[in-house]
């Protein structure tokens, strides 16, 4: 072994060193960040609410039926967040309501995920024509701001819980685009893939065993941080009216509600906008997280 | 600030003074206007006047718009040939000065001399023939005119309106706005947008940001007399809550539809006023009679009976309406007072059972975006659930929502509004419950219904009428496919000192002589 | 020696001691090194990647690293000023003027958004009071003086050839005719023909301004037509130090000995290239002993357990290593002519 | 100064046809866009059910009135025919007028674009005096409490809807203090809650990149010589090293500034804010679709222009980009 190694050796040790223990890696860097485990605690705490809420709620008896001798109840031990104009224990109602917006945010961002993401893919593989196509196609979608145009979208096909994940998944798709396709452009310059195809290996081939794998560290910090995008956007939607049909408890909607209640009973749009809050919180922090874990540079 | 206050408080008591003295305060606009040698005792108004309605200002077409704000706002740019006295009851003259029925399908209408349109012109006979005669192309001004032949002139200040077919509420169709006369002459010299400006009213058209507010600002040449506000300025601020704190603050004078919950506010405040007029909306929920399971009369009354009418006033309107059962509002000179359907769960339980639906079945509920009808709904599906009946609540906005619910559509149930009643009981009945009606969005058709309907609009005799139209109401509100809820009111919060404010005309306001004497 | 190499010297530094505090835990960059070096004289510093080179060119500035790096203990003095015990606004003076630095990487080492002349002219106007437009004069001959045509000092520095980036960098360096220039490998990153000119600018330059210098490099062709004096380091100590003749010529420690049989030949193609053995010991976990025991051919059972000092061979030439305890070992290494 | 003067004369000089050429092909390169948008839009706000006669024809109209109506505003003809007729008054610049009350759609727009512009700049001034010098700080010292802090408010800032942000703001400020009003676009006082609310989740947004832009930056070679050359700290930080770190910040905001000159929806819903942002909400509503469609186009238009004036910024940050686009 000579002493003084060229660069490019220097490198390829390196290289190899890290494919090998990435993911192990970032989970090590992972755990260390404080941040990220306090996000993964609120966020398992928030679930685990939202799923007993699951169990210990019954739809129809707990969460929409009103008893108008229970109106606009402050907050007690009995109704720890109060009551809201339909006497219905908005506690119970956030905990129920938490399933709409994961389930908002998750899926719109597997929507944007897998559209953006193939496209962004192609768009940098191949170049040309292709990418060409494929990104002056996104430029017209982000440069339409995106609330309008979620806004747009759940005007045009109805109000209801797919047409809110499909708007908000939709709005995100340049951005998934635009960053899969930076990373594999980034990807496709590297000397293992140059060495792939000098090996002969077919065109789909390189994309999925070296591209693809390799260029997804960037896409899945998007994708957490986009879940916390889309459920601030599915929420605000719902604020507008535009969302989660009543008088299922979406937090956006909740929020809506209590604003012409905000003089007197300013609790009906501080619950549900603090459930919102730490529950994107949460999700930020693991996203911040899993970027620094996965950022050799931001290392020291 | 408070210097130019004091002083004005020190005037206003003097002026206070002397009114007391003099016997008489100012309340007829005839003596309010001070003679040349008077000394400066003149009563003094505060100069603006600041209104914020619930709803935006959003055209000048007076024929085609039909948002209730922009129609208040003609009611102060514009006259129309009669108007309705909104306190007393009955019909004033405004820009006719008399009519009569001179023959079977002829009106011959008097009209005002010496009025002047904002451009200075003179108001003639042409203008009303022009203005109803493009009136009866136009989208919303076209319903009211429709049973209008033609309009003949006979002098510059005499037309005669011929009928194509008797309708005896014409008279009153023409004090809708959309009815407002305006130039000829303006629509001949200038583009549409200018022409639509001109009218005959005390305020003229200043500035409009769309969206913010719109300013009007007083005619000098008003016929009836120069305004005693200089300007009035409709604000748009959308959210209720911060009406009333505007209200509060004193940034505005006036505030429509506050939040009903903070309604208190209002009354606790020595310097406002709560005004609490019954409106001419009446809600309910309409029930599309033709489609399964709603085809069975039973299903319908059923759900009739399980309504707590009064569950819904203290939910969605805090006790600020009125329960109703009737599908005619008290408010017309017809109106009946009848039973309607009982708050009755055990009856509508044996009433579904009977049309086989023992475990009730699941339906879906429309309502449009707004607050109310939204709450509406949320309270009907609440209700539905106690006998069983399982209903999705749809809210739409406006335009979905109409296209929903339109006429011959396949929707299950619907929270709606109708404040048609004002225009006289044929056409509030007409319109929502003879077949193919233009709101007979029930899918409602019955013979005897459009038997009597087109009897009683052709006989003259108020009794006879009154009769008749009292079985109709009786007849249709057991069909049950209109579930009146309730009258809604409309709230203001005004300033108390203010002055010269009329009741409205339906859901449109009247604010032309408002006004706010400085003391 | 000693009585007019106190008022000579240029650069003192005594037990020196360096730690990178990290989450993975404490490197032990730089383990107490002395140093000294006399006025015009050149240094040699010499050692693998990591050995602490840098480091130490580093604290010579007060430039280490903080966090993580942390000076333990040692005393610098640069030109008769106390570096480690300087504030702020007076080490920001002594920085450029008393001693400045060229760094490894003249493609990074360069401020991307600011003219090349602008670069050199900040740092005259930082140390003289001079107007922007005679700094600015003086850049464009300082540019000229590295063998870049003057008109060039408006371009940015990607522009720039590599060659050209660290002659403008030694331009910004000798600025202000620092009395001790440090060149942490200025030829790494060049290609081989450009090394040699440069080189000879530095060497044409360091005569002109009667600078002394260190030469950071692990190339001992540089250092042999560079350097007076030499230090070997490795893992953060220097094991064999003395005037370019006592470490090329008497090479006594191991891994000098080990560095040297790396290099070609050029007399003697055939000969083997002898690697050393193994690889850096892991600076965050150095054994009491000496460090190199691990790699090295002549290793005793003491040398795992007793800490090495650098004991004398003659005036100039000192060695760290436990074999000079018995009497006659020597190295296998020929020594004589490359 | 000079070298702001020196970058400005050589690219007056030297570079200038080519920075305009670059511009030319830049602006040239929207129309498509431009075109492609206001079929997207055009064709979604179609899609929707109902039409602009559900919304202003009066509730006793009948369905043939309504059916006329339709016939008049030529809503019955094909997709394809009217958004013909729409692109030919687009190609003589004219944007149509409303469905709803006949207004020019142009003069609409920019009756209301100042209330945005106002807004939209406020908040950006808010962002950008906390967010910038937060983020250098947070940066500089990383790990610090100070670091902590600036983070904990990036994060908050950022996991805030604003909407809600809004409504706490007017619960304790107008509704419990009585500080500034709660609506409306009149008075210095008015903005000030609305710019808080859209400049915190800015602020935190430009934060963070400063932030992480710095941390880049801090570990560049360059500082290091800065350093050793004895430049002051306070100047290796915001002389070397924030100009380099600029390029990100700058693209945050502009792409901020362009997303708000769309309109801040929910802050203008908040808060009763006459900005465009309402404008197409409520035209979206009513389907008034040359409003929607003009308002966006224009709205595209000016958020390009302005990511455009991003692009030539970045000219003027780093020479290396310059001259990538001079080439």
């Amino acid at each position: 072994m000579p002493i003084i190694q060229n660069e490019t050796d220097k490198k390829a040790v390196i290289k190899r060193y890290k494919r090998r223990s990435m993911w192990a890696e970032v989970w090590r860097n992972f755990k260390k960040s404080k941040g990220a485990m306090t996000g993964i605690i609120i966020l398992i705490v928030v679930l685990s609410a939202c799923t007993i809420g699951e169990f210990i709620y019954d739809y129809h008896e707990d969460i929409v039926k009103q008893s108008f001798d229970q109106r606009l109840l402050r907050p007690s031990w009995k109704h720890p967040f109060g009551t809201d104009q339909y006497g219905r224990d908005i506690f119970a109602r956030i905990l129920y309501g938490g399933r709409y917006s994961f389930s908002v945010g998750v899926v719109a961002v597997i929507i944007s995920f897998s559209i953006g993401t193939t496209l962004g893919i192609v768009a940098g593989y191949y170049g040309g024509v292709i990418e060409n196509i494929i990104m002056r196609i996104t430029d017209v979608f982000a440069s339409i701001p995106s609330v309008l145009l979620a806004i747009a979208i759940t005007a045009a096909f109805g109000q209801s819980l797919l047409v809110l994940m499909f708007a908000v998944g939709v709005v995100g798709v340049p951005a998934f685009c635009r960053v899969a396709r930076a990373s594999v452009m980034t990807v496709v310059g590297q000397e293992y893939v140059e060495a792939a195809h000098a090996a002969g290996a077919k065109n789909w081939q390189v994309l999925i065993r070296h591209i693809v794998p390799n260029s997804m560290a960037p896409i899945i910090v998007q994708c957490t941080l986009r879940v916390a995008q889309a459920i601030i956007t599915a929420s605000g939607l719902s604020f507008l009216g535009l969302g989660v049909p009543t008088p299922s408890p979406e937090w956006g909607g909740m929020l809506s509600d209590g604003r012409a209640y905000i003089r007197d009973y300013s609790y009906m749009t501080m619950f549900p906008g603090l459930a919102i809050m730490i529950t994107v919180l949460a999700i930020n922090l693991i996203g911040d997280g899993l970027r620094d874990a996965m950022d050799p540079k931001l290392k020291r | 600030m408070s210097k130019t206050k004091k002083n004005i408080v020190l005037l206003l008591l003097a002026c206070l003074l002397m009114s007391v003295l003099s016997g008489c305060a100012p309340s007829s606009s005839e003596q309010s206007d001070v003679g040349p040698s008077e000394e400066p005792q003149e009563t003094a108004y505060q100069k603006t006047i600041v209104i914020a309605p619930a709803l935006d200002f959003v055209s000048t077409e007076t024929q085609v718009t039909t948002s209730g704000t922009s129609k208040s706002v003609f009611l102060m740019v514009f006259n129309t040939l009669v108007e309705q006295d909104t306190e007393k009851g009955g019909l004033i003259p405004s820009l006719a000065e008399s009519w009569e029925l001179v023959s079977d399908d002829t009106w011959e209408f008097k009209l005002r001399r010496g009025v002047k349109f904002h451009d200075g012109t003179d108001f003639t006979a042409e203008d009303v023939k022009f203005t109803i005669e493009r009136g009866k192309e136009q989208g919303a001004s076209k319903a009211k005119l429709e049973s209008i032949k033609r309009v003949e002139i006979v002098d510059d200040y005499t037309v005669h309106i011929i009928m194509s077919k008797p309708d005896v509420d014409i008279l009153y169709k023409l004090t809708d706005p959309n009815c407002v006369i305006l130039s000829k002459n303006a629509f001949e010299t200038l583009s549409e947008e200018e022409a639509y400006k001109i009218g005959t009213g005390p305020y003229t058209y200043n500035r409009w940001e769309q969206g913010d507010y719109l300013s009007l600002l007083r005619f000098e040449d008003y016929w009836e007399g120069t305004p005693k506000t200089e300007e009035i300025v409709i604000r748009n601020i959308p959210e209720a809550a911060s009406r009333l704190i505007a209200l509060q603050t004193g940034e505005i004078d006036i505030c429509i539809s506050p939040p009903q919950i903070d309604l208190h506010y209002i009354a606790e405040d020595p310097n406002l006023t709560l005004l609490q007029i019954p409106g001419a909306n009446c809600r309910y929920i309409g029930i599309n009679s033709s489609k399964k399971p709603f085809n069975d009369i039973r299903v319908r009354q059923a759900i009739a009976h399980s309504i707590n009418r009064k569950g819904f006033v203290e939910a969605v309107y805090e006790g600020n309406a009125t329960v109703h059962n009737n599908v005619m509002h008290p408010g017309n000179l017809f109106y009946k007072e009848i039973e309607g359907y009982s708050y009755d769960k055990e009856k509508a339980l044996a009433l579904l059972a009977e049309a086989g639906y023992p475990n009730g079945f699941s339906a879906t509920i429309y309502s449009s975006s707004g607050t109310v009808q939204k709450a509406v709904a949320t309270v009907m599906q609440a209700q539905m659930a106690e006998i069983g009946i399982d209903l999705e609540v749809q809210s739409l906005e406006t335009a979905t929502f109409n296209a929903t619910v339109a006429p011959g559509s396949d929707y299950d149930m619907c929270v709606n509004g109708w404040g048609g009643y004002v225009v006289g009981p044929d056409n509030a009945l007409r319109n929502m419950f003879y077949t193919g009606g233009n709101n007979n969005n029930f899918g409602f058709s019955d013979e005897y219904v459009d038997k009597t309907l087109d009897e009683a609009v052709s006989i003259s005799d108020i009794e006879t009428r009154k009769k008749l139209y009292g079985e109709l109401q009786e007849y249709i509100t057991n069909q049950a496919v209109f579930l009146p809820i309730a009258i809604e009111m409309i709230d203001m919060g005004v300033k108390s000192d203010l002055e010269g404010f009329v009741p409205p005309q339906g859901s449109i306001q009247k604010f032309k002589n408002v006004y706010i004497p400085i003391e | 020696m000693n009585s007019k190499g106190m008022t000579d010297l240029v650069l003192k530094i005594e037990n020196l001691v360096v730690h990178y505090e990290t989450e993975d835990g404490i490197v032990e960059a730089v383990n107490g090194i002395d140093l000294q070096l006399e006025r015009k004289r050149v240094l040699g510093l010499v050692g693998e990647t990591g050995a602490g080179k840098t480091t130490t060119a580093l604290a010579i500035l007060n430039l280490v690293p903080d966090p993580p790096g942390v000076i333990k203990s040692g005393r610098i003095i640069v030109n008769g000023k106390d570096i480690l015990n300087q504030d702020i606004k007076e080490l920001e003076r002594i920085r450029g003027k008393d001693v400045s630095m060229i760094f490894q990487d003249p493609m990074t080492s360069l401020n991307p958004v600011f003219t090349v002349g602008e670069q050199i002219a900040e740092s005259i106007m930082l140390h003289e009071e001079v107007s922007k437009r005679e700094a600015y004069e003086r850049a464009r001959e300082l540019l000229e003086l590295v063998g870049i045509p003057q008109d060039r000092a408006d371009e940015y520095p990607h522009q720039f050839s590599g060659g050209m980036k660290q002659r403008a960098l030694i331009a910004i360096a000798l600025a202000c005719r620092p009395k001790l220039l440090i060149a942490d490998e200025p030829t790494t990153a060049l290609d081989v023909t450009i090394q040699a000119q440069v080189l000879e600018v530095m060497a044409e330059i360091k005569e002109k301004y009667e600078t002394s210098m260190i030469m950071i490099t692990h190339d001992l062709g540089i250092v042999a037509e560079t350097c007076d004096m030499v230090a070997v380091m490795y893992a953060g100590k220097i094991v064999e130090q003395g005037t370019l003749k006592d470490v090329f010529n008497n090479t006594k420690h191991p891994y000098t000995e080990g560095l040297f049989n790396c290099i070609p030949k050029i007399n003697d193609r055939k000969a083997e290239l002898i690697p050393i053995p193994g690889l850096m010991p892991d600076p965050t976990n150095l054994s009491r002993g000496c460090a190199f025991a691990p790699r090295c051919s002549y290793v005793m059972k003491e040398c795992h357990e007793r800490p090495v000092e650098l004991k004398r061979i003659n005036d100039t030439h000192m060695v760290a290593c436990h074999a000079y305890d018995i009497q006659d070992f020597h190295i296998r290494r020929r020594v004589g002519k490359r | 100064m000079i070298r702001y003067y020196k970058s400005i004369m050589i690219i007056l000089n030297r570079e200038r046809d080519l920075m305009i050429r670059y511009t030319i092909r830049r602006l040239l390169m929207l129309i498509p866009i431009l075109i492609a948008v206001s079929l997207v839009v055009y064709f979604i706000v179609d899609l929707a059910p109902g039409d602009v006669v559900d919304v202003i024809a009066p509730d006793d109209a009948s369905p043939e009135d309504k059916e006329l109506l339709r016939e008049m505003m030529g809503l019955n003809d094909p997709f394809i025919i009217r958004y013909a007729r729409y692109m030919q008054g687009l190609m003589r610049g004219d944007l149509g007028k409303s469905y709803v009350n006949n207004r020019d759609v142009f003069e609409v727009y920019f009756s209301r674009l100042p209330n945005t512009l106002l807004l939209a700049l406020a908040g950006a001034f808010v962002a950008v005096l906390i967010a910038v010098p937060l983020g250098v700080v947070s940066a500089m010292h990383r790990g610090s409490w100070k670091d902590a802090i600036s983070m904990i408010f990036g994060l908050l800032g950022l996991s805030m809807p604003n909407f809600w942000l809004g409504l706490l703001l007017i619960i304790f400020f107008s509704l419990k203090l009585g500080l500034f009003p709660s609506y409306g676009s009149e008075g210095w006082s008015s903005i000030v809650l609305p710019a808080i609310t859209v400049g915190t989740a800015q602020a935190a947004l430009v934060m963070r990149t400063t932030r992480s832009s710095m941390l880049e930056v801090v570990r560049q070679d360059y500082l290091r010589t800065a350093r050793a050359k004895g430049v002051p700290e306070r100047t290796v930080i915001y002389k070397h090293a924030l100009r380099n770190a600029l390029i990100p910040i700058v693209t945050v905001m502009g792409t901020q500034l362009g997303v708000a000159l769309g309109g801040a929806v929910f802050t203008e819903t908040v808060f009763a804010w006459p900005g465009v942002g309402r404008l197409v909400v409520d035209a979206i509503n009513s389907r008034d679709i040359p409003m929607v469609t003009g308002c966006l186009i224009l709205t595209t238009m000016l958020a390009s222009f302005l990511i455009l004036l991003v692009d030539i910024a970045y000219a003027f940050i780093d020479p290396r980009i310059k001259a990538r686009y001079t080439k």
